[in-house]
């Protein structure tokens, strides 16, 4: 493998985004290329600026240190068109509920979801997990060792968020007070997003 | 105790350059005063929370006794729930009293969670337009995952060295004699050997195997002579004569260019 | 679903061809556009120009009727290396063992390891062989003429050293008490690492 230049690094990088079809890490195409990740992250943003710029028929789209190809909605309905498929249905609004609940205080249990609901949320539960937006990530420490619930990358694409950093900005949260659980179910303030991710 | 629900701006309304907070209720006001102290609700200070409340009562300017009197009532509440627990720290009705205080705490926040929740999914709804507008491909067929990556940190490898001494029970690395045997200083190479004999076979002429060994000082001296001879017959150089007892050597070709002992 | 400029077109297209991954029959794109067949085949011709004349990292390739995007055959060294990089792994202990003395006395050879660790490391040495942890340089000039073996640039990425003058200080092994072999298998000084990481 020779020296590549600017374009060809930016095509190696898109033939290997659109080989996988799947979410790519970084350190992937770093390793591929031998390059370090400042550089191939340019490079993603210049070959993400040219798909929406020139309005191409992708996106890239980036999910945490992962980066996907993806249709560009633009052009859904013609797809759509060609394959006979349907629009996907929409999140109904427990599910949006659910889904919220989670995204801002994962990990957490179903048990919290139905405090903060006043309602049993385990059918809910369920079809998120159908439709891979969450994923079982541990259990509590606690008796009965319930499970932990978290997003997964697929619900960053699905709500077009590069991270859980993006997501938007509780009311009211400029207080430390927010309630969540500690490792013996206890009710403790909330741990700042950002440093869950770190994990 | 009821959670009791009144508009209260008139009555907390505060002036100067702190931001309007306005509480719904006496228990807004002890989760707002919690959440200030960053305090559990479960590890509630009584005391302090008590004299946090009536300083804030105090500071609002106009007290509308009438709104206010939730505010007062609870007062009043958690000055009787601080002097039973002065009194004794085993009063269980104090600590029921306490129960139920946090109890209707927990609730009050759960409702705010749900009503933050509920405004937020207005904002998450048509965000989620994005992920029913897109599609994704498959993979291309392609081998994976035969190359191995590791990620280590440095500190592994000092662990990994006490781990090796720890076992000997020993701290120091082994003594250098161990390795006598493998990495012993050695003065004669065998490619330093084959030439060395190689010169003194075209200056001499023919000389007896045996004596090639006289003069050895060392047991890998011996060693490195006899591969030498080896080698040498090999690529032709020297000629082996005579019989098992009384053999000679001699010069028979040219030094190889490169000697090779692998 | 408006009207479409030719740049629409072709972005409409390359969406289609993109997420359907396969080949698509030209009649389906036609249905979808609402376009006759030449207009659809002259804006297919721009599109798979437009892909190898930038050189990008997909080529559209005809196949009868049907049409199919495929990642382009110049980057197919750069994906193979992207996809079969495994995820990070941790080393067993005995490999870590062999590894630490391999590195804080290289080079050197298995029987020296297997004299330090007090057991036989040739399964070991094999594995970091394999790995790429590890490689062959040269033999030690005494009888038997064993191999001697050093670290690698793999090794180094692992352990997120950019050069051998950043191995941790050893605890109970002096520097400058380390024993060295030169070329001809002599005891000498140590010889600083980073001339040797150069070659």
């Amino acid at each position: 493998m020779d020296n590549l230049d600017m374009r060809e690094i930016e095509s190696a990088i898109e033939a290997i985004l659109f080989a996988s079809g799947e979410p790519v890490q970084i350190d992937r195409i770093c390793i591929a290329l031998e390059m370090d990740k400042p550089t191939v992250e340019l490079v993603l943003k210049k070959l993400a600026d040219h798909y929406s710029y020139d309005r191409r028929g992708v996106r890239l789209i980036r999910m945490d240190e992962s980066y996907q190809l993806c249709s560009s909605p633009d052009y859904a309905d013609y797809i759509r068109k060609a394959f006979e498929i349907r629009k996907p249905a929409k999140l109904s609004q427990p599910a949006l509920e659910v889904l919220t609940i989670i995204a801002y205080y994962q990990p957490t249990t179903r048990a919290y979801v139905d405090q903060v609901r006043g309602v049993d949320s385990s059918y809910t539960v369920g079809l998120l997990l159908d439709r891979h937006l969450i994923e079982e990530c541990g259990r509590l420490q606690v008796p009965g060792r319930p499970r932990l619930y978290r997003t997964t990358k697929a619900f960053l694409r699905a709500f077009h968020l590069n991270s859980l950093d993006e997501l938007p900005e509780m009311p009211g949260l400029e207080t430390d007070g927010q309630m969540r659980l500690n490792e013996d179910g206890d009710v403790v303030d909330i741990v700042p997003l950002s440093e869950q991710a770190g994990e | 105790m009821d959670n009791p629900i009144f508009k209260l701006e008139k009555v907390v309304q505060e002036k100067g350059n702190e931001a309007l907070q306005d509480f719904e209720g006496p228990l807004d006001l002890i989760l707002f005063l919690l959440s200030k102290n960053k305090i559990e609700i479960q590890d509630i200070p009584i005391a302090m929370i008590l004299d946090q409340y009536l300083a804030y009562l105090e500071q609002r300017q106009q007290m509308d006794l009438e709104v206010a009197s939730e505010f007062v009532t609870m007062a009043a509440h958690l000055m009787y729930i601080k002097t039973r627990m002065l009194l004794s720290i085993e009063d269980e009705e104090a600590q029921s009293e306490m129960d139920a205080l946090i109890k209707s705490l927990e609730e009050r926040k759960r409702g705010e969670i749900y009503l933050r929740i509920k405004g937020l999914t207005e904002r998450m709804g048509p965000m989620s337009e994005f992920g029913r507008n897109i599609l994704t491909k498959n993979p291309e067929p392609m081998e994976r995952g035969k190359i191995y990556e590791y990620d280590q940190e440095p500190a592994d490898l000092v662990l990994a060295m006490q781990e090796v001494f720890d076992r000997q029970g020993q701290i120091q690395p082994p003594q250098l004699d161990v390795f006598d045997e493998i990495v012993k200083r050695e003065p004669y190479s065998v490619e330093r050997k084959a030439r060395e004999l190689f010169q003194r076979l075209k200056q001499g002429g023919i000389t007896r195997f045996l004596l090639l060994f006289r003069g050895s000082r060392s047991r890998s001296e011996l060693v490195a002579t006899f591969m030498a001879v080896l080698e040498l017959c090999r690529t032709r150089a020297i000629r082996l004569a005579g019989s098992a007892t009384d053999c000679t050597v001699s010069c028979s070709g040219e030094l190889p260019e490169e000697l090779k002992f692998e």
